[in-house]
């Protein structure tokens, strides 16, 4: 085990580090670069007198590093402002658009990781071969393909010109009135689940395809090539050589050998794509009308809700910065040659 | 931590002193702080009656051009971003601030000092043999014409043939150029080719020094009579194999207690474990750190 | 060429796929280049006149990828788009390597106080997610190409001053550097004649491979309307021009994103090329097969 | 490593129960039996905000006009009056006393009758608060019940308070025995606005507050006890109006699209205007179309060479696409300006629009000294994210082009915009050259297109820095007029327009043009809107067939 009491305790303090210093980078975005935050507080149509009052509650008055310190306080009291757009308080919008990012991109990896691996091995098992040649070429597509393009697409061919599944919202509106479906957690999956509430569940799982399919392909390119290539590298290794020669079957081989050697960095490269799935997801939510973190930071965007902008993408850099640090631990525990 | 421990030696103007001693003893280390590469923490080190242990970077360019190295791997110690040329009249044009013509004819000059055909003059480092290699460095060290040369196993990456090569080339122009050099070696024959005086070393560790002859003919230290015997019997294979085998291998910067050679030792006894042997003298300038001879 | 070795050439004339990449990567550096001489219809392009009449036309011989809603011809639209694409990631990974190598060089080489704050600097800023930032910058500083450039480079420059700082810590224990030291060479000098050109090597290549993913970048930050302004066609926006169109004129974003995607999967092709001409085990684990 | 293949057997197994349930149980599930109510759903974009009549000032005027009476309605169109709580009313010659005669048979939704005393302390409660827009009601300095039945109203000055009472905010009527059901001391202790805020209502209008869910849906349900039902003839009711009427927030476009083409809505309130027209051909649904008291301007920095030059500016007016602008940028939903006055209100004029004409513009430019165009590029800054004068913007580029001027178009946040604009007061060669933004009326009465973007003294928003004594004279007579002397204002302002005309410091692009798109089983619908309440659909109006 080389996960030790001391390397969490650095990782945590690194993670502390990394929060206060995006909390630095988001404040010179909110207070030094526009000449005047006051009138990005304010709003449209503000007069001389609220603009003045805007000054004076956002401490413009004051020094710098005065503005600095009410913005670390405001901040860890989980005063994030509030938004133009849905004149709610900003972490209240981003908690409950939470839930639905999650379960969109969380299936979104769990698929990408199911079916990445499969094909990788496979692609590694067929080295060189027809069948791999088409893998390779999938997955540099997968990879390469633009979200919000793809999003549209699949939202043009499969809702509008054959509408088999429908290309928006997380769960039809009426469905819930006519089975008095209630969020509780806000996973809807989960939710509908407890409440054993079939007709929702269904729609919502009907309604996840598109998006999921679209922000699912960067991690699938990633894994398939990951995987492919680790178990190319582990399938020379000469052990594994040896064991074909003592005639152990082949797919066990595969399955205790490689997949072991494979396993631990997918998981890390999953790691680092999970930055550009959280921005993929950007896309995909204002696309599918999927609300979201994503939709909520992408209807602030064409809004120009700055408080909203800025909560939701602090909240964005925490939550990757998470996740970096699970991966990192799942990686370690997972294969202990990695040391820190 | 502390990679080396009461390393002391003198060295006189024309002579050669050798540092001999198997690799990790931390003979590379004592080169290195002479050259100010790393902190000296403790310890002095004097050169021409300076002391230059703490000096910074901007007081020490007068020592940097009497005092020159050669390192261990010829090709590594040149940039592969430069011209042979250009590598040679580095110094030059730092220290001597001499006009072009003049850095080209010196340039011209060391290279047939060294024994090199001017076409390569134009190479990169990576184009040149390792001999090659080595005679570049040496021309490059000895441009400014400074007092002392260190070299660092000058000659152990490269084959028994240009070995020898170098190693008359660096006694030949010793003399030409009157320099000192201290040498450091794992080979002890290198050693009893060039040196005028032996410092042994083990483990951070001076065991013994004196005049290279007696050391070569008289060893006391029971490591520097290993040392030889095996030098002199097993000329091919590396000096760790012949030695006793034990659990940990030994670290200079985790030194066993007591003398630092008796896990290793034959004759070391139950004072050894506990106590560490000073360094004392048996006469004749015959330096020797072992219980035995207290 | 002098660039590229020969036996590159020979590496991927044995591999279609690459070969077929380092075809697209040339040809859109080509027509990005000469994109404003080559347009048929250079008004259409520019968008400096309209015709209502023409509006929404479907691909055909005339208008191979369709009209817009402007009756503007969208072929000629892409092609010069592509010359905005170029720009942009020349430019952006420029300025991020200009950056990044300086911060990498100076944190790397000077270690100490100076090398830790610039060390933890770049952490804070690659903790956001990739493209992010950018939105973040693009949103404030305003929307043009200078500040879509500028909102990239931000976000961009940390990756390469890491790669840059990893680099410059193996190199600099090199024994070159320490001969260096001994000749009494300045820091400075040792750090411009010595570490720079023999770390670069690394942190330039993967810039050259880094184009595509910038091009898709900027793309992302013009679709969500913090990008380049119209009536500049940059791919990126005309998709997201054509957006409201989709279900009518399916052409308007189809065509640009599909231009889009084979670009960057030229790009990423031709970086597994090199990936794997650099990496000689993978090579030598194919030249077994 | 026989740890993992468990760990995966068991994860296969859970997976397959779940698979299992969620398939037997999709099986045994029945829909609900279909309702046999009428109920029609309107999606609205915005989420509702508060419930309270006295304070409410934003979204929820949606559906609060269903819920709650105001004495008198008044459509600004036709400049008409119907009655509402009041059947009748009397003004003094003075116009300081105004006298209200309730209608006898209404009745709260709590039971309680609709009398002069509820009127009174309705008003009253919504003055004490002095929230949202009670500032309305500045003019009133007391009111007095009569008897059960007669209401009068005492004013501090003149004031046209018939339309002060027919507001969508702040002059509802709702039931004084709020208090009693809310367990306050009186009307303004704050737990009756928490009581509004729990989804309670207590008003007398023809629906009733069923469900109130701020953010995802309300419900309003037919009150049978309503007067209007019973009389006939009342323009103001149907007989076949829905019993239940829903209003889902559905926040976005393309989606209020997709659910009424679903049926899964029955009035959109907002679908992408490029639908619109598919929508129109198909017999399955009727599109409604109601002019909007907002429009679209350009504004020339007047004082910015070259659009210094009036000669300038007129070019540029004649060589602004207006036909294709509507036709792209708003799908045609808009109505090509006629000055900066919009279409439909008192001081609107037919006879401001500029002639698209190149020819014309290009004899203008060489008249003022560009016969080949200008040499300097003009910025134009919009509201970044507005795709409507993101497109407006590049037509007008496209076409000035043609007269050889090159236009930068830059889109900002409104916020920069503005902040760029203002520098302009300063340093008019820092500001831009073109402006385009919305404006939209804050009083009902040409005087806020007029004063806000032309008057010498309005710094925030008069971004052409126009100055003209005559003009701001002529607009502050007319404004002072407006109450005593109406014909007499009419022709002021027509006046003022005629300079702006001439002199071009701006230029109105588009009367905005709003739309309802319905299933077309809702009859009516037109008549169900109003423009001083642009959100709402006063659905008892409605007639639903089938």
């Amino acid at each position: 085990m080389p996960i030790t009491r001391t390397y969490l305790a650095k990782r945590i303090l690194l993670l502390f580090l990394v929060v206060f210093g995006v909390l630095i980078i988001s404040f010179i975005i909110t207070r030094v670069i526009p000449a005047r935050p006051e009138l990005l507080w304010v709003g449209a149509h503000a007069r001389a007198e609220q603009i003045e009052r805007a000054r004076k509650e956002l401490h413009l008055d004051e020094p710098i590093y005065i503005q600095l310190y009410y913005y670390l306080v405001d901040f860890f009291r989980g005063n994030w402002g509030v938004s133009w757009r849905t004149r709610q308080p900003v972490i209240l919008d981003i908690v409950t658009s939470l839930p639905a990012t999650l379960e969109l991109t969380i299936t979104a990896f769990i698929l990408a990781f199911i079916i990445g691996v499969i094909l990788g091995l496979i692609a590694a098992i067929n080295y060189g071969k027809v069948v791999d040649k088409a893998i390779s070429v999938l997955s540099i597509i997968a990879a390469s393909i633009p979200v919000f393009w793809l999003g549209l697409v699949l939202q043009t061919v499969f809702s509008i010109w054959y509408p088999v599944l429908p290309g928006g919202m997380r769960v039809d509106p009426s469905l819930v009135i006519e089975t008095g479906f209630k969020p509780i957690t806000n996973f809807y999956i989960l939710d509908s689940l407890i409440q054993l509430n079939i007709p929702v569940l269904l729609d919502v799982l009907k309604r996840m395809i598109l998006p999921v399919i679209t922000l699912m392909m960067y991690p699938l390119g990633l894994t398939i090539r990951m995987t492919r290539s680790m178990a190319v590298e582990s399938l020379q290794e000469i052990y594994v050589r040896a064991l074909e020669v003592w005639g152990l079957p082949r797919s066990k081989m595969l399955y205790k050998y490689v997949l072991k050697n494979v396993i631990a960095p997918v998981i890390a490269s999953l790691g680092l794509s999970f930055g550009y799935t959280i921005t993929g997801a950007l896309m995909v939510e204002l696309i599918f009308v999927y609300p979201g973190i994503g939709y909520y930071v992408g209807m602030a965007l064409l809004s120009y809700d700055y408080p909203a902008i800025l909560g939701g993408i602090v909240f964005v850099a925490i939550i990757y910065s998470l996740v970096n640090l699970v991966v990192d631990i799942i990686h370690a525990w997972i294969d202990p040659r990695v040391k820190f | 931590m502390k990679a080396v421990d009461g390393v002391s030696f003198t060295v006189e103007r024309g002579q050669i002193h050798a540092l001999v001693g198997e690799s990790g003893c931390g003979k590379s280390t004592v080169l290195r702080a002479i050259l100010r590469l790393v902190d000296v923490y403790s310890g002095r080190i004097v050169f021409d009656n300076v002391d230059i242990t703490n000096r910074g970077e901007s007081d020490l360019k007068w020592y940097r051009r009497r005092v020159q190295a050669v390192f261990q791997n010829p090709q590594g110690s040149l940039n592969p971003r430069m011209r042979v040329f250009d590598i040679i009249a580095e110094p030059l044009r730092l220290h001597l601030k001499i006009p072009r013509e003049e850095v080209l004819s010196r340039v011209h000059e060391l290279t047939k000092l060294v024994g090199l055909p001017e076409s390569i003059l134009d190479q990169s480092p990576q184009s040149l043999s390792g001999g090659q290699a080595q005679r570049v460095a040496i021309a490059r060290a000895i441009s400014i014409k400074p007092d002392l040369l260190l070299l660092d196993e000058p000659t152990s990456a490269l084959d028994v043939s240009t070995q020898a090569q170098i190693l008359n080339l660096l006694l030949d122009l010793k003399e030409k150029l009157n320099l000192s050099y201290v040498l450091v070696t794992h080979d002890i024959s290198v050693a009893r080719y060039m040196a005028d005086t032996i410092g042994v070393m083990y483990l951070g560790k001076i065991v013994e020094k004196s005049s290279a002859d007696t050391v070569l003919s008289e060893p006391l230290h029971p490591y520097t009579k290993l040392l030889i015997s095996s030098a002199l019997l097993l000329e091919e294979k590396s000096l760790e194999s012949t030695l006793k085998p034990i659990g940990e291998p030994p670290s200079a910067i985790n030194p066993p207690p007591g003398c630092r050679f008796h896990p290793r030792c034959p004759y070391a006894t139950e004072k050894c474990k506990r106590e560490e042997p000073p360094l004392v003298t048996t006469g004749k300038e015959h330096f020797v750190a072992c219980w035995l001879y207290v | 060429m002098g660039l590229i070795p020969r036996d590159f050439f020979k590496f991927l004339v044995k591999r279609p796929l690459y070969t077929a990449g380092f075809i697209i990567v040339i040809a859109f550096t080509i027509i990005g280049s000469i994109a404003p001489y080559i347009l048929t219809k250079p008004e259409d392009a520019w968008g400096v006149t309209y015709d209502l009449n023409k509006a929404f036309q479907p691909p055909s011989l005339e208008y191979p990828f369709g009209t817009d809603a402007y009756g503007r011809d969208m072929l000629n639209r892409v092609i010069l788009g592509s010359r905005y694409s170029l720009i942009i990631a020349v430019c952006v990974v420029g300025l991020s390597l200009i950056i990044g190598v300086i911060v990498g060089l100076v944190a790397g080489y000077l270690a100490g106080f100076i090398g830790t704050i610039l060390m933890r600097l770049t952490d804070m800023f690659l903790a956001y997610p990739p493209l992010l930032l950018a939105v973040a910058f693009a949103s404030v500083l305003g929307r043009g190409v200078l500040t879509t450039i500028m909102a990239l480079a931000i976000s961009w420059w940390p990756w390469y001053a890491r790669l840059m700082y990893v680099s410059v810590n193996s190199v600099k224990s090199a024994q070159y550097v320490e001969a260096a030291k001994v000749v009494g060479l300045s820091k400075f000098t040792i750090m411009a004649k010595y570490i720079l050109p023999n770390s670069l090597i690394p942190v330039v290549t993967q810039s050259m491979l880094d184009m595509g993913s910038a091009i898709l970048e900027a793309s992302a930050l013009s679709f969500l309307g913090v990008g380049v302004p119209p009536p500049i066609p940059e791919w990126g926006r005309l998709i997201s021009e054509g957006w409201v169109y989709v279900s009518k004129a399916y052409w308007i974003t189809f065509f640009p994103g599909l231009v889009l995607l084979v670009t960057v999967v030229g790009f990423n092709l031709l970086g597994d090329a090199v990936k794997e001409y650099m990496n000689p085990r993978l090579r030598s684990i194919v030249a077994k097969r | 490593m026989i740890g993992i293949s468990k760990r995966i057997l068991a994860l296969f197994l859970v997976v397959l129960v779940i698979a299992i349930a969620i398939v037997s149980m999709v099986f045994i599930y029945r829909p609900p039996p279909p309702p046999v109510k009428k109920i029609i759903t309107y999606a609205s974009l915005s989420e509702m905000t508060t419930a309270d009549p006295s304070t409410e000032f934003s979204n929820s005027v949606l559906w609060l006009p269903l819920v709650y009476e105001t004495l008198l309605w008044y459509n600004p169109l036709t400049g008409e009056f119907t009655p509402g709580l009041a059947v009748n009313y009397t003004v003094s010659s003075d116009g300081l006393v105004w006298t209200f005669y309730l209608r006898k048979n209404a009745v709260f939704h709590d039971g309680t009758p609709v009398t002069a005393h509820a009127v009174k302390a309705s008003i009253e409660r919504t003055i004490t608060l002095g929230q949202g827009a009670a500032y309305i009601l500045e003019p009133v300095e007391r009111v007095e019940a009569v008897d059960d039945y007669t209401v009068k109203f005492y004013l501090k000055h003149a004031a046209p308070l018939n339309k002060i009472l027919a507001s969508p905010y702040a002059v509802y009527i709702f039931s004084p025995r709020v208090a009693e059901h809310a367990g306050a001391q009186n009307l303004t202790d704050p737990k009756v606005a928490e009581w509004f805020n729990k989804g309670n209502d207590a008003g007398s209008g023809p629906y009733r507050l069923v469900k109130w869910d701020p953010e995802s849906e309300v419900i309003l349900e037919k009150f049978t006890d309503w007067w209007g039902w019973k009389e006939v003839g009342y323009p103001l009711a149907s007989p076949n109006a829905p019993d239940v009427f829903i209003v889902k927030i559905i926040k976005d476009a393309v989606t209020q699209e997709r659910m009424l083409r679903a049926g899964q809505i029955d009035i959109a309130e907002y679908v992408p205007p490029e639908t619109v027209e598919d929508f129109g051909k198909d017999p399955n649904y009727i599109v409604v179309k109601t002019p909007s008291f907002q429009n679209l301007l350009l504004l020339f920095n007047t004082k910015k060479p070259p659009l210094d030059n009036p000669l300038v500016r007129q070019a540029i007016a004649h060589a602004i696409p207006y036909e294709d602008i509507v036709k792209v940028a708003r799908a045609g939903l808009a109505r090509v300006a006629s000055g900066v006055i919009p279409y439909g209100m008192w001081g609107h004029f037919e006879n401001f629009r500029y002639e698209y004409n190149l020819t014309l513009a290009r004899q203008l430019l060489a008249e003022a000294g560009y016969p080949a165009g200008i040499n300097k590029t003009l910025v134009l800054v919009y509201t970044a994210g507005d795709i409507y004068e993101q497109r407006t913007s590049e037509l007008i580029h496209s076409s000035l082009a043609q007269l050889g001027i090159t236009v930068e178009i830059r889109p900002l946040s409104w916020e920069e915009q503005w902040a760029l604009a203002q520098k302009g007061w300063e340093d008019p060669n820092a500001a831009q050259d073109l402006f385009i933004f919305y404006w939209w009326p804050d009083v009902l009465s040409p005087i806020t297109y007029l004063y806000n973007m032309f008057h010498s003294e309005s710094k925030s928003f008069n971004l052409c820095y126009y100055e003209n004594k005559e003009f701001d004279d002529l607009i502050m007579e007319a404004y002072s007029l407006e109450g005593v002397n109406p014909d007499k204002a009419l022709e002021l302002y027509r006046r003022a327009q005629e300079i702006l005309y001439r002199d071009v410091p701006g230029v109105g692009l588009w009367d905005m043009v709003d739309f309802r798109v319905a299933r077309s089983k809702i009859g009516n619908l037109d008549k169900a809107i109003n423009p001083a309440i642009p959100t709402a659909i006063l659905a008892q109006v409605l007639d639903v067939r089938g």
